[in-house]
């Protein structure tokens, strides 16, 4: 921590008010791209390309009845959309985007945490509380059975979410995310030896994120709207906020782990913020594109997947890359282990007629 | 469900998002309508102006909905309103009623009453919903709101949709031609066998 | 006594007092998760924070959640209702409560810390885990916790539904528990 | 030393609570208050003394602790399913 408290205050400030930002227009991207997956425009009416949308939105949710239901906890339910909202947001301040001194004389992040991972892992485990807390304050049954399932479903991907940090960890020997990227430099991307765990992480962090195939908290479907319901105007606002934040942590982090963060390799010039900024432009066009095209798993489906194939997944790649680190092998053993899981992927991905039943269900 | 349809239907929306939208922005370009669009009726002339209309209320009384009402009167001899002996000296026709079926247009024995393109009838009160002979003849442009509207203005009443051509029927209407002819909708299912790439536009 | 120490001292002891205390047993839950990060907040300060992290993942973010679905499973967010069955255990706990803090205090009063106490390296995983793993130290303890988890884990298992893991006894099952909404 | 003295209250606090609760479930909650306090007096010992070791048992505490809320929290759905309470007054049936 080079920096002041004053500037740390400061570029705290700064990272809230630019995720809020992001996730007001993320919101609009993400409906202007979901539009043209289905052959639509999208909104474009409230301004220039319906830039000013978002604007609209925020107006609009602000302005609406807040409505409170009679028999709900009012403590709790007014607590659980700021838990949520909080413990998103605070999440985001330890990737780092550039190196020091990058961000007008600052460090271009808000903290530097020697157990960086750990406090991520931390943050995105105390977020099922908002969930699980707004639906039991609702008093309605939708909203409870709601909560209580996204909330269960949210703890078992916790475990195979960590889990397959594990690898990562071992193998850089730090939990920092500083550390994790300068290693990186030294010794090529993460992805290549670790190609399994970056495919689990992305998974899991979907789920954490609640998008499409495990969005369970919304399935407005069967449950109206799950834990959020009860919830109206700025309330339910903050936990889309939530939401989105953690999309836009996660396609933050799945670079910083795994694709280098914010370094490119040589050829390329390194631009503080630029690639870091395209990489998560390229991980939330795949979310998005992602939602666009799968189905919600059913809630068995998803439980099963979670602890069934993911766990186990990422438990054998950790007691892998474990047992290769503890041998004293060199990173080209893992990187063999890690194409053969590529081309294991890819046997099955390609064998057989696309109807045909295989042993393996769910998303890879 | 395996992970190669996964991986193909990944596929199937990447290809979707590089296709041009369906979408017409309507209220900014013209709706393009097909030629036999149920819209507002039209009164129809013959061609040396007389009305078609005879007053017969054959209309009103194949009018599931009762929409229509009909109020005859003789023809003047000398300075003939319509082509009969008789001619609509009210004919009204309440748009919150009628139902757009068409069953009219198929009763009129002179082809009066037909059913012409414009749509955009959305208003505030009740009253303004029942068209008269005024806002149904056959050289009236526009609905009673768009017409209220470009009094207001003075521009002109912009029709908000397109035809490719117009019904023959519909003696003396000019409808907009569509500009662009968009592609024919691909005939649905040519090939039945292939199940699994029916991705074309839904149009 | 610096203001931060006074901080999260008030902060603590508010928190702990409203687990006592709460009338709601989600209240309860809460105030205890509270009480959790603060305390990680602390360790964090003392330089143990992987422990700090460790206390927020296990105890605020696994042990209380589980403490929440069992109190919504059950419906029990509110049953402490009814006539007090035991009127005089009231004062007589206070008084040992505060027969107990008292003799806490005095004994951890005459603490005498020594001047310079070696530095702990911020607590970090990478200075834990060699005292951990080394057989001469924590290595067997390790190794009894892990497994004492695993049973632990199987022994929930049975409580909770023993068809599942063996076949009932008595013939008959028990009756299946509502889930559902509070009352 | 202010955190030893707070861990001795917050003890003191939990065994309160642990005396007086009625529901089986606030009671565990009063437990767990008094395992953390123990914790936080072990890592303030740890941090007074410098000597890590503190830091490691209260890593086993936790852990433990983690085994005991399961086990124990099988136990109060197990005994709510047979008896429909979590009151700790009306399971008299284990006296002799």
């Amino acid at each position: 921590m080079t920096d002041s408290l004053l500037a740390a205050g400061v570029k705290a400030f700064l990272v809230v008010f630019g995720l809020l930002t992001a996730f007001a227009y993320m919101t609009l991207v993400e409906r202007r791209l979901l539009a043209r997956f289905q052959v639509r425009l999208g909104p474009n009416r409230v301004g220039p390309l319906g830039l000013f949308q978002p604007l609209a939105d925020a107006i609009k949710s602000i302005f609406k009845e807040d409505l409170v239901v009679s028999k709900a906890d009012r403590l709790v339910f007014l607590l659980a959309p700021i838990i949520s909202i909080t413990f998103a947001l605070v999440g985001f301040g330890l990737i780092p985007f550039g190196p020091k001194h990058a961000f007008f004389g600052w460090d271009p992040w808000v903290i530097n945490l020697d157990v960086g991972i750990l406090y991520l892992f931390a943050v995105s485990e105390m977020a099922v509380y908002g969930i699980f807390l707004a639906g039991w304050a609702s008093n309605s049954k939708y909203s409870l059975l709601g909560s209580l399932r996204s909330s269960a479903a949210l703890i078992s991907y916790e475990l195979s979410l960590g889990m397959s940090l594990l690898a990562p960890a071992l193998l850089v020997g730090s939990l920092n995310l500083q550390d994790i990227v300068a290693w990186q430099e030294n010794n090529g991307w993460l992805i290549l030896p670790l190609f399994p765990a970056f495919a689990l992480f992305f998974i899991s962090s979907m789920a954490e994120a609640a998008r499409t195939p495990f969005d369970l908290p919304e399935a407005e479907q069967e449950l109206v709207g799950g834990y959020n319901t009860e919830y109206s105007s700025i309330k339910w606002a903050l936990f889309q906020m939530a939401e989105y934040v953690h999309l836009i942590t996660a396609s933050a982090l799945i670079p910083t782990i795994f694709l280098g963060g914010w370094r490119m390799p040589g050829f390329l010039p390194d631009i503080p913020f630029l690639w870091m900024f395209l990489k998560m432009a390229l991980f939330l066009f795949v979310f998005i594109w992602i939602r666009a095209t799968w189905f919600r798993l059913r809630y068995d489906q998803l439980m099963r997947f979670g602890w069934g194939r993911l766990l186990p997944a990422a438990l054998i790649w950790f007691l892998l890359s474990a047992l290769v680190v503890a041998a004293g092998a060199s990173i080209s053993v893992l990187n063999w282990f890690s194409l053969a899981s590529v081309l294991v992927l890819l046997a099955v991905l390609l064998s057989g007629p696309a109807r045909q039943k295989t042993a393996k269900g769910g998303a890879a | 469900m395996s992970i190669a349809a996964l991986a193909q239907s990944l596929g199937i929306t990447l290809k979707a998002l590089f296709t041009r939208p369906v979408t017409i922005p309507y209220p900014d370009a013209p709706v393009a309508l097909k030629p036999r669009f149920h819209g507002r009726h039209v009164l129809t002339r013959h061609p040396g102006g007389l009305e078609k209309c005879i007053g017969c209320s054959l209309c009103a009384a194949a009018c599931p909905a009762y929409a229509i009402y009909v109020e005859a009167a003789e023809n003047d001899p000398a300075n003939p309103t319509s082509a009969g002996e008789r001619y609509a000296k009210v004919y009204e026709i309440n748009m919150l009623r009628c139902i757009f079926c068409g069953l009219c247009e198929e009763a009129c024995p002179t082809g009066a009453v037909v059913m012409g393109y414009e749509f955009e009838m959305a208003d505030y009160r009740y009253s303004d919903f029942v068209y008269g002979k005024e806002d149904l003849l056959v050289e009236v442009q526009g609905t009673k709101p768009q017409r209220r509207e470009s009094t207001y203005t003075g521009r002109e009443v912009k029709p908000g949709y397109a035809v490719p051509y117009a019904r023959v029927e519909l003696e003396g209407v000019n409808p907009p031609k569509a500009r662009v002819e968009r592609a024919a909708p691909k005939p649905w299912r040519d090939n039945p066998v292939d199940d699994d790439h029916h991705e074309g536009g839904h149009s | 006594m610096s203001f931060w120490e006074v901080v999260s001292a008030v902060l603590l002891l508010a928190t702990a007092l409203g687990v006592v205390r709460a009338q709601n047993a989600v209240h309860a839950a809460l105030s205890l998760i509270a009480n959790f990060l603060v305390v990680a907040a602390v360790y964090a300060g003392l330089e143990a924070r992987f422990v700090a992290m460790t206390q927020v993942i296990v105890y605020a973010g696994a042990i209380v959640v589980l403490f929440l679905f069992v109190i919504m499973l059950l419906s029990a967010a509110r049953s402490e209702a009814g006539p007090d069955p035991l009127p005089g255990l009231q004062p007589l706990a206070l008084l040992g409560g505060v027969s107990l803090a008292a003799v806490l205090v005095y004994a951890v009063s005459r603490f005498q810390a020594p001047a310079n106490p070696a530095s702990l390296q911020g607590g970090l995983p990478q200075a834990l885990g060699p005292l951990l793993y080394q057989p001469e130290r924590w290595m067997y303890a390790v190794l009894l916790v892990g497994f004492l988890l695993l049973v632990a884990t199987v022994a929930a298992m049975l409580l909770v539904e023993p068809e599942r893991i063996a076949p009932p006894l008595s013939g008959k099952r028990p009756q299946d528990q509502q889930e559902g909404a509070r009352p | 030393m202010t955190y030893l003295v707070v861990s001795a209250l917050l003890f003191a606090l939990g065994a309160y609570g642990a005396l007086t609760r009625r529901t089986a479930i606030l009671v565990f909650l009063s437990v767990e208050l008094m395992l953390n306090a123990a914790n936080l007096s072990l890592i303030t010992f740890s941090r007074l003394l410098g000597v890590l070791d503190g830091q490691v048992v209260a890593l086993f505490v936790i852990a433990i602790a983690a085994a005991e809320v399961a086990v124990g929290l099988g136990l109060i759905i197990a005994i709510f399913r047979r008896r429909e309470t979590t009151s700790v007054d009306e399971l008299r049936s284990l006296r002799g």
